[in-house]
């Protein structure tokens, strides 16, 4: 029996889809960061948050997703306040006066009170290319929670409104479970809200 | 409702079917604090190309495979296993992955037991010593022609049974990637085993509420996909609930008694080497025909399963037994063009009916004579006049 | 010049004794240095092999004619044609 | 002592449960198609059995023929032909044999002899011209075949008899006449499963005189010439018997040790021909009339024994890496005691050690020791122990015990002492030999090693080599001569002995049909219209006699298909077709699909194996 | 049947039922070589004299290691701990849990501390830390409702932090749940009532509910008939053994099928509301069932209407139409509620207002329910819901729960796409 005729075989990565979920990632970290600034209800549900609480929301084992190639080139202001994507992790701080801070994507010296984490690569794909709804996606188990429940219900509730804000109405749909109505939220909100996250988030935030 | 006095039932094994269900291979490993599995794969489904598609699920994984033993054909061997088990212990494997349905999952659990118990061969076990303790974990990929045997807390290797708890696979990953059949044949027959076994658990006099409970959705899946799946073997919807089905039944079969139509087919498939399946698609017409003459009384679940919801309520109570029955003779026609129809097609000599009739009677623990084993085989002799 | 190359001949099927070979062991055959470069039916003839055409002769698992180049280390079976059970 | 010219075309048809006999006539259509032998014991069966018929049950027929060629002075002509359906492999089985029963039976005035039923007790049947007794067999039933052959000879010029392995229904018994034996197949269970211990013929009754005399004695000369020119006839064979091939097959590999792993072990010289004869000083003792006088008999232990053939040697020799030859003629003696067939014990004992050494049975056999075989193979006679299960043949006993994948057989009949890996145009008359796992069948191993016709690796024209050998082998049977003799009909004839041997092999190699065709046997069909006293027609006569072949095996393979086999069983062993020999660092195995895709083709079967209707009306076969 | 995009089911439960399942445990404690057992059980239980049954079923095979029974209504980890100690003191190498959910959970506790070897419980917080096979461990349920004998869940509160710890891993399930009438005979009539509606909530919700499935389907459509079929009998005459085991069965089936498809707003409300005003659960759950089917009705009607096959029977459901056998249903179940009621002579309650405590105070007055309807957000349940639910939404169930009006379903916010399971 000679068992080189049975290679170990080491997998490979999926680079595409792992740059796609690394800027997914980046700009709902910016845009919650934003969102928490400019409007009233984001702010409503993650003032329930308690203080110097940081979030993370990352994609299962951790070691096998290493920042991106040119991470190490970037300098220190960028990467602190995360102005270029440069890694698949997502941490927003909540710093003791209370307001939201997207703080990149490198885990080092970052200690994460509670962690959305996907199962898997393509379980993050799958949610992030909206292919399922946010809670569909929690019952198939595409991602799981780390630390105590409440908080992250909290935290998905705020995601699902932002992403209300940030996508046009058909893919946003697919999303959330009930579209906000007429009454809820004017059009006119809408729409100026989403022009000023959307400018906000990728210049000063 | 009926429930009987006493039953046992256990379903060990968690079913993971669907879109990525691959995927939650490495996060199940992680459960089990393994790291570094030992894939034992059918040679036919490597052939299919299958191996590459598997191996493409693991990336960005932290797991890293163990090698893909692929020697595994029809016949799972104690000289494979022991193979596997140099191989294992060689990579310093923690866990198995079997890829493929019937022959890889026996010898999966076989290698899991040398492993695990630290022995070199089975006969410790084959003369009566059980296993003492919970085995390495194993995850099964379906895929390709199953034998019915998978979700079973039984292995058997060398044509050898060991039955034990701690046999039940840990995890069924029913993707719709690995799924699809090769031919419409091989669709068939997994179908046939499958609808034998739920048609056994639904008409059992000891049906409980948990095995009919397991065997309901495996037979609705199979009244609406068989005839569909065998048609076009490659459609992934269809290949899924078969699959699902076929785990489903066996997991039920397993915590019932074997019917008429599983104790024939095996015999036969003994005697003359063909696999179970095909037996069993030409003889539970028979058998159903059999019930049918005699009014046997039977569950209403058989015919909730068959035929649906809205089917079963408009139905009145006294015709459900028999419309049950019908339904399910229907589901058994589907595959008529694809399996022989009689045992004289297949050409099965007529002295292995007797003894299959006799053993038949001797293993049902007197729930069916030898008489009734004999006319069902002669019924399924030429199979004329019925099904169409 | 021409350096020499040993070679080992095992003689079956009675073969030996009409060689008239005294203390022939089956094991070893009879050993031959051959110059480099000749042929089997030269070392037979060596041998005192007189009509040699119809017999069978294998080296290493296939069968060879008696034209067949020698190299360094051969053993050549040599034995008559047989039939099967 | 009356005169018959040709032949005498009576059947002898008992029946054992209502103890009556009928005589009945061989019609001449079927002696122009199906020749005599094993073609007309096919026919005879055929005719009379319906398929799905339990081997061991009461309906079960075995049929003894008698040739042509029986009693008329045709050189190597005193073999006779016996054709069942068996329990070992549950399909039709012809088995050849070459022991005086077949004399004496012809000479009585019978021409073929069909037993069916069962007898209520043991009984033995004595046969003479007018026709059976029914003798109870008290006294002999239970003896061994030595002692109940001694007692039936007193009453009757040629007996068979059965052993304790008949009697028990042991599925690989045999049939012993004289020291010859019906070997493979087990027929011996099916005497045994009707109650009868032997038949014995009084034999002298008719003499057998050729139509044409004087062209008959001029033929029988030439055919004389032929076997005492031919090196390997008059050579290897008359000097070291079937056992001299040992040592050619040994250096290129293709004899099975240690149950078929390894192709070749460096002690096997020590049970060669050469050795034997030398070492226990041998003198001839063969089938009568014989003229290549390839059966020998030595002092062994201080016994007058008959050397163990080549098979015997290898199965129960080398196959269990035992190289004593005195072990294996123990063996061999106990085998014709109990009456079990060599080949077949070899298997399953090949099979029982390996699955002991990997813990699916417990018994003290162990590969290269021969501590504990004896005390097995008299269990497996006496069905004692474990013994009991292993006498259901290797195939049953690898379904009970597991173990299917390393159980060394072919549609239930174990393999013979060839290493197919070796020679895979052998590989696939393993595969397409219609009662299992024979290597007479077609025997192309002579092609690719012995007389180095071809390359023993490529799959080319193989299907074509193993189609035209089964055919010619087939009309040979039903002629009946012994097959040795092919060798000789083939390659004494003036053009083949004239051209280089190079250049037959370039021609058999690429263009094997052009060179089988070309080859001429046509002094088998001459010397069968001589005694008959029909007019032979030189090049059409011999198409006819390939064609009478090709009917016999088609007919065979068309019964077996009744019963139920198909390409799925036309397969070898699992380890021929995936794992390499040890001896060989290229790993060859048997390309068995792409031949077999070939082989169907050309037979005119269907892609799963079943003859067509176009070829079995060409054939002339009733489809019943 | 419908076959879900993805769905997963796992219940390694091995479920021993019958009049006399008892007398199994020592075989099968034996097939899994403990020898052992460690019994937890509660004061109520000990006091209805369920462990002298238990003792005299076991019989002499089986030698008790000890006997630990004095767990709190709400268990937390220090009374983990101190069974734990008890456990190695006596060298036991199984536990046997006889009781209702809160002693259940504990044992499961006291399994993870016992078997991984530490001294406290609070080193296995936090997801994934149990990943190793557990010492054996059979569970004996005498309320036939919780189903956490089937459920891979514990909660164990933490009186410091004053929080609930929540231990979710495949090996903390127990290896046998063991059903048998014996140990629910003397359930009175209105706690039978609550907890068997507390299983026909789980049922109904996993039929419904997001994460629906075709094994839990086929489990919650069997609780769902045995129930019907025998709530009403049981309640009237509890001597009834057979209704008694019926009522046991549903309530695992229950169990297995809310633990593989999640529950949706009736436990999301029901557990705000326990949390909060102390209102024993199976009560809470069934009056909430009817107001949360109303409220889900527009996204799964259809669904929701083949649950009245197995509650109604085969003629009910044949001739109501189909767009109305949801209304149907939610009709049964106020009807079962009211017949419960007039059976236990007012004990089950059908409106919030109605619930009383021991000395007949109303414990949950219209004042609260603004606060409940804040604290719904917290609770998980609400994910796996087909309908959003907002406060302002849970405001409105509460209302006509509380006043015990059906739900007018014009002012429901729908919207969103049919559900895509």
């Amino acid at each position: 029996m000679n068992i080189n005729k049975y290679p170990e075989i080491v997998p490979g990565r999926k680079f595409l889809k792992e740059f796609y979920v690394g800027i997914m990632l980046w700009v709902v970290g910016r845009a919650l960061q934003v969102a928490a600034k400019v409007d009233k209800e984001v702010k409503a549900e993650l003032a329930k948050l308690p203080n110097n609480f940081t979030l993370r929301m990352m994609v299962a084992p951790e070691k096998a997703f290493p920042l991106f190639f040119y991470a190490k080139l970037l300098p220190s202001f960028v990467t602190d306040i995360g102005l270029l994507p440069y890694g698949i992790q997502m941490f927003l701080h909540k710093d003791k006066e209370g307001n939201i801070k997207y703080i990149g994507a490198d885990p080092k010296g970052k200690k994460a009170d509670l962690s959305v984490i996907f199962t898997s690569i393509e379980a993050a794909w799958l949610v992030l290319s909206f292919q399922e709804s946010t809670a569909t996606a929690y019952m198939h188990g595409r991602f799981v929670v780390e630390g105590d429940l409440p908080h992250s219900l909290t935290f998905v509730r705020a995601l699902d409104i932002v992403e209300v804000f940030l996508l046009p109405k058909i893919i946003s749909g697919l999303a959330v479970k009930r579209y906000p109505k007429w009454s809820e939220m004017s059009l006119m909100r809408k729409f100026w809200k989403r022009i000023v996250i959307y400018i906000r988030a990728f210049t000063i935030g | 409702m009926h429930i009987p006095d006493h039953y046992e039932f256990l379903n060990h094994s968690k079913i993971i079917s669907g879109k990525c269900a691959l995927e939650t291979i490495p996060a199940e490993l992680g459960g089990y604090d393994a790291q570094k599995p030992l894939v034992i794969a059918l040679k036919s489904v490597v052939e299919r190309g299958l191996k590459k598609k598997f191996i493409k699920t693991f990336s960005n994984s932290m797991v890293v495979l163990g090698g893909i033993y692929d020697e595994v054909r029809e016949y799972a061997g104690i000289s494979l296993a022991q193979d596997a088990a140099i191989l294992f212990k060689a990579r310093g494997c923690d866990s198995i992955i079997a890829l493929g349905c019937g022959p890889a999952v026996d010898l999966a659990k076989a290698v899991n037991v040398l492993v695990s118990e630290k022995i070199d061969n089975l006969s410790a076990h084959y003369e009566g010593a059980a296993i003492k303790g919970p085995l390495k974990p194993l995850i099964v990929v379906t895929a390709g022609r199953s034998n019915g045997r998978e979700a079973a807390n039984a292995l058997v290797v060398d044509n050898r049974e060991l039955v034990s708890d701690f046999l039940c696979p840990d995890v069924f990953i029913i993707d719709p990637r690995m799924t699809p059949g090769s031919c419409g044949e091989s669709v068939a027959e997994s179908g046939a085993t499958a609808m034998a076994q739920a048609f056994a658990v639904l008409t059992d006099r000891g049906i409980n509420p948990m095995t009919a409970a397991v065997a309901h959705p495996a037979m609705s899946y199979l009244a609406e996909y068989l005839a569909k799946g065998v048609k076009r073997p490659k459609n992934r919807q269809a290949s899924v609930a078969l699959a699902n089905a076929s785990v489903m039944a066996s997991a039920a079969y397993s915590n019932s008694r074997p019917g008429m139509a599983n104790l024939l087919a095996g015999e036969l498939a003994e005697a003359t080497g063909i696999s179970a399946g095909r037996f069993e698609r030409i003889i539970l017409p028979s058998v159903i025909a059999a019930m049918l003459k005699k009014k046997a009384w039977i569950e209403d679940d058989l015919y909730l399963a068959a035929a649906g919801i809205d089917g079963y309520a408009a139905t009145p109570a006294g015709e459900r037994t028999q419309r049950g029955l019908e339904v399910s003779l229907n589901i058994v026609g589907g595959l008529k063009k694809v399996l022989p129809v009689s045992l004289s097609e297949m050409k099965v000599q007529k002295h292995f009916l007797e003894k299959a009739a006799k053993a038949a009677a001797a293993k049902s623990g007197k729930r069916f004579t030898e008489a009734e084993c004999a006319s069902v085989l002669a019924q399924a002799w030429d199979a004329a006049g019925k099904v169409k | 010049m021409a350096n020499e190359i040993a070679i080992r001949i095992k003689f079956f099927s009675g073969i030996d004794r009409e060689l008239k070979l005294e203390n022939y062991n089956h094991e070893q055959g009879l050993a031959m240095n051959v110059p480099a470069g000749k042929r089997l039916k030269w070392a037979l003839r060596t041998a005192g092999m007189p009509a040699f055409s119809n017999h069978a002769y294998f080296r290493s698992g296939e069968r060879i004619s008696t034209r067949a180049k020698l190299r360094n280390g051969d053993e050549v079976t040599c034995l008559k044609p047989s039939g099967g059970g | 002592m009356r005169e018959v010219i040709g032949s005498n075309n009576r059947i002898l048809e008992i029946d054992l449960s209502t103890k009556k006999f009928t005589v009945s006539e061989i019609n001449k259509k079927d002696r122009n198609m199906y020749l005599g032998g094993k073609g007309m014991g096919l026919k005879l069966l055929y005719d009379r059995m319906e398929p799905g018929v339990d081997p061991l049950g009461e309906d079960n027929m075995i049929a003894f023929t008698m040739g042509v060629f029986m009693g008329s002075g045709a050189p190597c002509s005193g073999r006779f032909e016996a054709v069942t359906k068996s329990p070992l492999t549950g399909i039709m089985t012809c088995s050849s044999c070459g022991g005086p029963f077949g004399m004496a039976l012809k000479t009585t005035g019978w021409d073929a002899m069909i037993i069916r039923g069962k007898a209520s007790a043991p009984v033995y049947l004595a046969i003479d011209s007018k026709g059976v007794q029914f003798k109870p067999a008290k006294g002999i039933w239970g003896k061994d075949m030595n002692q109940a052959e001694a007692a039936l000879l007193k009453e009757g010029a040629g007996a068979l008899v059965i052993g304790q392995a008949g009697e028990n229904l042991v599925r690989i018994a045999n049939i012993r006449s004289g020291h010859r034996f019906v070997g493979r197949g087990g027929m011996g269970a099916v005497l045994g499963s009707k109650n009868v211990k032997g038949i014995v013929a009084k034999g002298g009754e008719i003499k057998i005189v050729p139509a044409k005399k004087e062209k008959f004695k001029k033929i029988v000369r030439r055919f004389n010439k032929y076997i005492n020119n031919n090196p390997v006839t008059s050579g290897t064979y008359r000097s070291f018997g079937t056992n001299s091939a040992t040592i050619a097959c040994n250096t290129t590999g293709t004899i099975p040790v240690r149950n078929f792993t390894g192709g070749s072990h460096g002690e096997v010289h020590k049970i060669s021909g050469e050795t034997m004869a030398e070492r226990f000083k041998t003198k001839w003792d063969t089938c009568k009339p014989c003229t290549i006088m390839c059966g020998h008999k030595g002092t062994i232990a201080g016994e007058e024994r008959h050397i163990p053939e080549y098979e015997t040697v290898h199965l129960l020799g080398s196959n269990l890496e035992i190289f004593d030859p005195v072990a294996v003629s123990d063996f061999n003696e106990l085998c014709s005691k109990y009456g079990m067939d060599t080949i077949s014990l070899g298997g399953i004992l090949g099979w029982a050690m390996e699955a002991t050494e990997k813990g699916l049975i417990k018994t003290s056999l162990k590969f290269g020791s021969t501590e504990g075989v004896a005390d097995m193979i008299r269990d497996i006679a006496l069905c004692r122990g474990i013994g009991k299960d292993l006498a259901q043949g290797s195939r049953l006993a690898a379904k009970k015990y597991g173990g299917e994948d390393f159980a060394m057989h072919v549609k239930g009949l174990e393999l013979p002492g060839y290493e197919p890996r070796g020679a895979v145009g052998h590989g696939l008359g393993y595969a397409t030999a219609n009662r299992g796992g024979c290597h007479l069948s077609s025997y192309v191993i002579s092609i690719e090693i012995l007389f180095n016709m071809a390359n023993p690796f490529t799959p080319k024209w193989k299907h074509y080599m193993v189609k035209f050998m089964e055919n010619l082998f087939a009309a040979i049977n039903s002629l009946h001569i012994c097959q040795f003799t092919a060798y000789a009909v083939m390659f004494e004839p003036f053009l083949v002995k004239v051209s280089p041997f190079p250049l037959l092999k370039v021609l058999m190699g690429n263009m094997a049909p052009l060179a089988m065709n070309l080859m001429d046997v046509s002094l088998f069909p001459e010397t069968w219209h001589a005694i008959l006293g029909k007019h032979y027609i030189p090049y059409l006569g011999m198409l006819k006699f390939i064609k009478a072949g090709e009917r016999v095996h088609v007919l065979e393979r068309y019964m077996n298909t009744r019963e139920g086999i198909s390409k799925k069983d036309d397969t070898l062993p699992l380890r021929l077709l995936t794992e390499g020999r040890k001896c060989d660092a290229k790993e060859h195995t048997v390309p068995l699909e792409k031949m077999l895709k070939k082989y169907y083709k050309s037979r005119g079967y269907d892609e799963n194996g079943i003859p067509k209707k176009r070829l079995l009306r060409r054939l002339g076969i009733k489809i019943q | 049947m419908l076959l879900p995009s993805f769905y997963d089911f796992c219940c390694r439960v091995k479920t021993i039922s019958g009049h006399k399942a008892l007398e199994a445990i020592p075989g099968l404690l034996a097939g899994m070589n403990a020898r052992r057992p460690l019994i937890v059980t509660d004061k109520g239980v000990a006091a209805v004299g369920l462990i002298g049954i238990v003792k005299k079923a076991l019989g002499s095979k089986l030698k008790i290691g000890a006997i630990y029974d004095n767990v709190p209504v709400d268990s937390d980890y220090k009374v983990v701990d101190d069974a734990a100690k008890v456990y190695k003191k006596k060298g036991c190498d199984s536990i046997i849990s006889i009781g209702g959910g809160s002693v259940i959970d504990t044992a499961k506790g006291i399994n993870i501390v016992a078997s991984l070897g530490s001294d406290t419980l609070l080193d296995y917080q936090g997801f994934g830390a149990v990943n190793r096979k557990l010492n054996p461990h059979v569970v004996i349920p005498t309320t036939a409702g919780t189903g956490s004998e089937m459920t891979l869940v514990a909660v164990i509160a933490d009186p410091d932090r004053k929080i609930k710890m929540l231990f979710v891993s495949y090996f903390i399930l127990p290896d046998i749940a063991v059903l048998d009438p014996r140990m629910t005979k003397t359930l009175p009539g209105f706690l039978t009532a609550a907890t068997a509606m507390d299983a026909m909530t789980h049922a109904c919700e996993a039929y419904f509910c997001l994460e629906k499935n075709p094994m839990s389907d086929g489990h919650a459509y069997r609780a769902i008939k045995l129930i019907s079929d025998n709530l009403l009998k049981v309640v009237k005459n509890p001597g009834d053994m057979k209704g008694r085991l019926a009522l046991a069965n549903a309530s695992a089936l229950a169990g297995v099928a809310f633990s593989n498809s999640m529950v949706g707003v009736v436990h999301n409300l029901g557990h705000t509301i326990g949390a909060l005003c102390h209102v024993p659960h199976g009560n809470a759950m069934s009056i909430l069932l009817p107001y949360g089917m109303e409220y889900n009705l527009h996204k799964s009607g259809d669904i929701i209407g083949e649950i009245l096959l197995p509650l109604g029977g085969a003629e009910i459901y044949a001739s109501t139409p189909k767009k109305k056998r949801a209304e149907k249903v939610v009709e049964l179940i106020r009807k079962m509620n009211q017949d419960l009621h007039d059976a236990t002579g007012g004990r089950h309650p059908r409106f919030l207002k109605e619930i009383t405590d021991r000395n007949g105070k109303q414990i949950v007055p219209h004042s609260m329910l603004p606060t409940i309807a804040d604290c719904m957000m917290l609770d998980g349940a609400r994910m796996s819901n087909p309908e959003e639910v907002l406060p302002a939404d849970a405001i409105l169930i509460l209302e006509h729960a509380w006043e015990g009006t059906p739900l007018n379903r014009k002012k429901i916010n729908k919207g969103g796409k049919k559900v895509k399971y």
